[in-house]
């Protein structure tokens, strides 16, 4: 059921003065894949992602799409090579509406009198609005400033943004924290949802019964550095846990 | 030029950019210290002419001065306003007081021990500029010996997590915005013994360069960050190049033009040996 | 900004003209309202600068002296006999220079935005005595003039040009990629930045359009006065912040319109305008306009925190989020 | 990219820097066989007025063979500034210090440090309120305030006497003095005052308050000015409404522009000053007093009204 790999990832390396985040990890990401991947605070999750989405740059070590080399140097060149991030805190503009969340960063103009760029509000709004109502997340109008959204809603409208423009790759960072279990489960929906669609899925959650419901590999990583890459049914919660705390090590 | 001078000349700009520094580190900004000092220098020396003595004066222009520190004080930490916002307000109000109180004249009385305290020297140190060191010292003890000191530095990088550790965050601002008033009032009070008179325009532009000093001297505009010793000295130097200028034989177009270069270069270089001294994030 | 904030300022300016008219009916004369119009236009174009600027988390307190260099440089272009287009042009590229290093210094070198335009303001005034040599340029052309003293219909040049700025650059807010951007990056400018939005670039075009405006400002001005001065301006940074801030925006960023703050520039008007009719001293000039900052700004955030409901604002806000 | 765009901005700095101590040297007056060394310091660099004076000073020193240093506050009428500036001369062991007073009372430290230090000191344009001042010369604003309005409230004549004035600004000692002056004169004519509003001594402020001023008096016969900046604002705005012919205007300080005006109708009367002059007959004056010998306590330089009887002399 799964295709190629799509993403590869080699020996990369990532420090910050003097701390090194990541130790030279290596990865692969198949097509229609979900990888999710686990660690505790500081393991390097979070940086390997930022480099993904082109938030930093790494210090060493190279990516391949398609088995072509990329260099991901900003957001808007990983989100030109298909990648989709949605962030922990979502990235999204308390100030503006929610269909203009959507499309930040690639807004639709429409051309007037000969030329001028004007925003295609109503576009937008369509858009979003058939977007967010696939996910069966409840909403009243797009037209909200996202300040007036509750958590659930606010996680909708960010995944909304990655699907919207026939990603490849979505990168989900941590996207069940502080939910209720309601919407936990929609956002496990939604995952596997994505998985029909062929798009391959990175999964960040420190929530390993969403992992193990939804993930079909799960890669660990500690203090910046891979120890362990299994497919989702050779292992157990249990392995998970030892490997991410070097519980086996103390022994 | 020589130092004497330039501490005499520092002492305002240089109490001033302590201030601003303390309010700055609380993420906060003091925009109305300027209009204080004149504010300051119109009661006191309008005192300074009543019977009720020197010190009355005095003490009555540090409390009006503090009384406008609290009420901005107040009005940031209770209603939650924004800083710039809220002493933008005091300042156009405290400007127009000082005005209406002196009627758009300037001040003055019979000469009396008053006007010496700018003019004596402490073991070739203008007086002026012992006292502000006294106020330094003290405010330096406070940053580093006492618990304002650190919440001072909490509010500015983390005010939530303060307020749940139960610390009283607004009563901490406010004493803040007291002592920036406070500090105006002093710096009032030195100009008006300096100029012998009560001068409704002589704190004109002094929020600003203030403001500058303390950022030049490193301390973060959206707080947490930065050392008050380092914006005192950096008053004193912004003083002496300022000063110079004119001394150098610049004509006042061309002194316009190097004090913009000065404040850029002293941002600029302040940004190189932030990045020298700590690793980049 | 919701609705009922711009309600709230639009009572309070309405409030003041009829408190004024009521004392000094003179006020109410078509003439003095032209009047209101006209002064305040000149505000008002260096607001729509100052607006832009804070609604990207800036600040700009370098407008007056930009708008002193500019148009002494055009006057003294127009003097030497060069064509009033040229001058014009003169005028309006310098004001884009400065705004441009402003924001290359604020984005690229990380200089904050009040020390880089605080510096610039010392510069470009140095810079306007050293071209003027400190003398007042005087004595325009008719034609140059016409775009400070003329009229058409009856309506002030001035007031038709802030008119269609604010036309223009309330469509630039809204209704573009580039005005969604600005108040993005005011709003919360690592978010924009995540999401692929440039954000050094769109923080260097509203500095650029704040000296572009300035400038701008400057030859209404000079047209007006029939005179180019270098001293000019020295308090127009701090009056378009008040305006700005009594029209609404927020100093942080992200949030505030022009609309806004056109209504704090007239607010700001109407009061000067009918302490002069009323005869009371300019002294208090300051001290009524400190207060109203204070008190709108206190209103403002006690009626979004919901602790005083008033009626008519709260259903117009349930209205406006009906799809 | 970014980079170079810094390292370019910084090269451009850095070149100003260096054009800008190039240029500030050749300013500085030729040295040869000095007889004394002066600073001159003005109130402030806002107006051309200022740069007359230093042309003065500077024209004298040139005569006396002096080596003079001109000074003026960064801060506009800041005499804490001043007070910098005559300390700094005093280290420095200039023989005098000329200086015009931004506040009277505000430069009285200043001066009895210069006598302490046994320094010469003269004040020109504006006196000081105590010390020991050598000579003070000038056209006092009170008096020439009180001229001006007397000569324009006599030339209106019989009822017509339904008086503006537009002061200067507030806490400037000159604006305080002029208005003044202006007070008496109105008083003794038995002129209704209208209104008196500030304008800042600023052009565009005269043509604000001017404009409101106008909807709120249907007959006004004359606008009374602390400057010519103020009047010639102010008669931009009269003449926008058409009412110039009914409504006199005066200035003061007698700048190119205000000659101008009054050749052309518009202005009526204003007083010259001749700040040329105040300045070159201070240093004059220092110089006196520095060889020994005897000076007035006060020169009254005649500040000659300039009127469209004889503005003809001005224009050359």
């Amino acid at each position: 059921m799964t295709g190629h790999i799509l993403l590869k990832g080699e020996n990369i390396k990532k420090s910050y003065g003097h701390v090194d985040a990541l130790k030279g990890v290596d990865f692969t990401l198949k097509k229609g894949e979900i990888l999710a991947l686990v660690g505790d605070n500081a393991a390097g999750k979070s940086t390997l992602v930022k480099i993904l989405s082109g938030a930093i740059s790494l210090d060493f070590g190279k990516i391949f799409i398609d088995e072509k080399e990329e260099h991901i140097s900003n957001p808007a060149a990983s989100r030109a090579l298909g990648i989709e991030t949605v962030y922990q805190q979502f990235a999204l503009v308390d100030n503006l509406t929610v269909y203009c969340n959507v499309f930040l960063g690639r807004l639709i103009n429409k051309k007037i009198l000969g030329g001028i760029p004007i925003l295609d509000k109503r576009k937008m709004q369509d858009e979003s609005w058939k977007v967010i109502n696939l996910m069966g997340i409840k909403f009243d109008s797009v037209k909200r400033k996202v300040s007036d959204l509750s958590g659930g809603q606010r996680q909708a409208v960010a995944i909304a943004r990655a699907l919207l423009f026939n990603p490849r790759i979505i990168i989900l960072d941590e996207p069940t924290s502080g939910l209720a279990v309601k919407e936990v489960n929609k956002i496990q929906d939604i995952i596997l949802n994505f998985k029909d669609k062929g798009i391959s899925v990175i999964f960040i959650s420190h929530r390993l019964e969403s992992i193990f419901a939804t993930a079909d590999r799960i890669m660990v990583l500690r203090s910046g550095v891979k120890v362990m890459d299994e497919e989702n049914d050779k292992i157990t919660s249990k392995d998970v846990v030892e490997k991410m705390f070097a519980i086996e090590h103390k022994k | 030029m020589n130092l004497k001078n330039i501490l005499l000349h520092s002492s305002a700009l240089a109490i001033l950019a302590l201030g601003m520094s303390l309010v700055m580190l609380t993420n906060g900004i003091d925009l109305s210290v300027g209009s204080l000092v004149s504010l300051v220098s119109i009661v006191t020396a309008g005192l300074l002419g009543s019977k009720f003595g020197v010190l009355f004066a005095i003490f009555s222009g540090i409390l009006t001065a503090s009384f406008f520190g609290i009420f901005s004080g107040i009005i940031i930490s209770r209603i939650k306003l924004p800083p710039f916002i809220v002493t933008l307000g005091t300042m156009v109000i405290t400007a127009s007081l000082a005005l209406v109180l002196c009627g758009g004249e300037t001040l003055y009385w019979e000469k009396n021990w008053f006007n010496t305290i700018a003019l004596k020297y402490f073991f070739g140190v203008p007086i002026l500029f012992c006292i502000v060191s006294i106020f330094f010292i003290l405010i330096m003890l406070l940053i580093h010996y006492t618990s304002f000191g650190s919440y001072i530095y909490g509010i500015g990088s983390n005010e939530e997590a303060l307020r749940l550790c139960g610390v009283k965050v607004k009563l901490y601002k406010t004493l803040v915005y007291l002592l920036s008033g406070c500090f105006a009032s002093v710096a009032g009070i030195m100009l008006t013994s300096r100029i012998a008179s009560g001068n409704p325009i002589i704190g004109m532009g002094y929020e600003f360069e203030a403001i500058a000093a303390a950022a030049i001297g490193g301390i973060s505009f959206i707080g947490g960050k930065g050392n008050p010793a380092f914006a005192f000295l950096s008053a004193v130097t912004i003083t002496m190049l300022t000063n110079g200028l004119g001394l150098m034989g610049f004509t006042t177009p061309w002194q316009y033009c190097g004090i913009g270069a000065i404040l850029v270069f002293g941002m600029f270089l302040n940004r190189i040996l932030a990045k020298v001294s700590l690793p980049e994030r | 900004m919701r609705r009922n904030d711009i309600l709230l300022r639009f009572a309070l300016l309405i409030i003041l003209a009829i408190l004024i008219f009521l004392v000094n009916p003179n006020f109410g004369k078509p003439a003095n309202l032209i009047n209101i119009l006209r002064q305040g236009a000149l505000l008002y174009i260096l607001a729509i600068g100052m607006t832009i600027v804070i609604l990207t988390g800036g600040i700009d307190l370098s407008n007056g002296a930009v708008l002193a260099l500019s148009s002494c440089v055009a006057a003294i272009a127009m003097e030497r006999g060069l064509p009033i287009m040229v001058g014009i042009i003169i005028s309006l590229a310098i004001g884009m220079i400065c705004g441009f290093v402003n924001g290359v210094l604020v984005t690229q070198v990380k200089i904050p935005p009040f020390i880089t335009t605080f510096a610039m303001m010392y510069f470009a005034r140095g810079l306007a005595y050293i071209f003027s040599h400190g003398r007042i340029i005087y004595g325009f052309e008719k034609s140059f003039r016409f775009i400070g003293t003329g009229n058409i219909f009856g309506i002030p040049m001035p007031v038709i040009f802030s008119l269609l700025l604010l036309f223009i650059f309330y469509i630039v807010l809204e209704y573009t990629s580039f005005g969604v951007n600005i108040y993005a990056v005011g709003s919360n400018s690592e978010s924009s930045r995540l999401v692929g939005i440039n954000v050094k670039k769109v923080r260097i075009i509203a500095y650029l359009l704040s000296g572009f405006l300035s400038a701008f400002a400057g030859l209404i001005y000079t047209a007006r006065l029939n005179a180019a001065e270098p001293v000019v301006g020295a308090s127009f940074p701090l009056d378009a912040i008040a305006a700005v801030i009594i029209g609404g925006t927020s100093i942080v960023g992200g949030e505030g319109n022009l609309f806004g703050s056109a209504i704090g520039v007239l607010i700001c008007t109407v009061i000067i305008n009918g302490m002069n009719l009323m005869g009371i001293s300019s002294l208090w000039q300051q001290f009524v306009i400190g207060s109203i900052i204070l008190i709108i700004i206190t209103t403002q955030t006690y009626t979004k925190s919901a602790k005083i409901n008033i009626p008519i604002l709260r259903s117009r806000k349930i209205e406006s989020f009906e799809k | 990219m970014t980079k170079k765009i810094i390292i370019l901005f910084l090269a451009l700095l850095f070149v100003g820097a260096i054009l800008m101590a190039g240029g500030a040297k050749e300013t500085k007056v030729e040295k040869a066989a000095l007889f004394a060394k002066m600073i001159f310091i003005v109130k402030s660099m806002d107006n051309p007025f200022w740069d007359s004076m230093i042309e003065g000073a500077k024209e004298a020193a040139k005569d006396l063979n002096i080596e003079i240093d001109a000074l003026a506050p960064i801060k506009p009428y800041n005499v804490e500034e001043q007070l910098r500036f005559m300390e700094e001369g005093i280290t420095k062991g200039v023989d005098a210090i000329i200086v015009v007073p931004a506040d009277s009372r505000g430069i009285v430290p200043g001066i009895e440090k210069a006598n302490a230090a046994g320094i010469i000191v003269v004040t020109p344009n504006t006196k000081a309120a105590g010390g020991n001042v050598v000579t003070w010369d000038g056209a006092a604003n009170f008096d020439a305030g009180y001229e001006v309005a007397k000569y324009i409230l006599s030339e209106l004549g019989g009822t017509r006497k339904k008086v503006i004035y537009l002061e200067g600004t507030p806490g400037n000692q000159t604006a305080y003095d002029r208005k003044e002056g202006a007070m008496k004169a109105i008083k003794e004519a038995n002129a209704t005052l209208l209104a008196s509003q500030t304008a800042k001594f600023s052009r565009i402020e005269g043509q604000n308050v001017m404009e409101n001023l106008l909807q709120q008096f249907p007959e006004i016969d004359c606008v009374i000015t602390g400057n010519d900046e103020m009047a010639l604002g102010a008669i931009e705005a009269i003449d926008a409404t058409g009412r110039l012919d009914e409504i006199k205007v005066t200035g003061f300080d007698g700048n190119n522009d205000a000659k101008r005006a009054i050749k052309e109708g518009r202005l009526m009367v204003t007083g010259d000053q001749r700040p040329d002059a105040q300045a070159y007959w201070g240093v004059v004056a220092a110089a006196m007093a520095l060889k020994g010998m005897p000076c007035p306590k006060e020169i009254y330089l005649p500040a000659p009204l300039i009127t469209k009887h004889n503005i003809d002399q001005y224009l050359k």
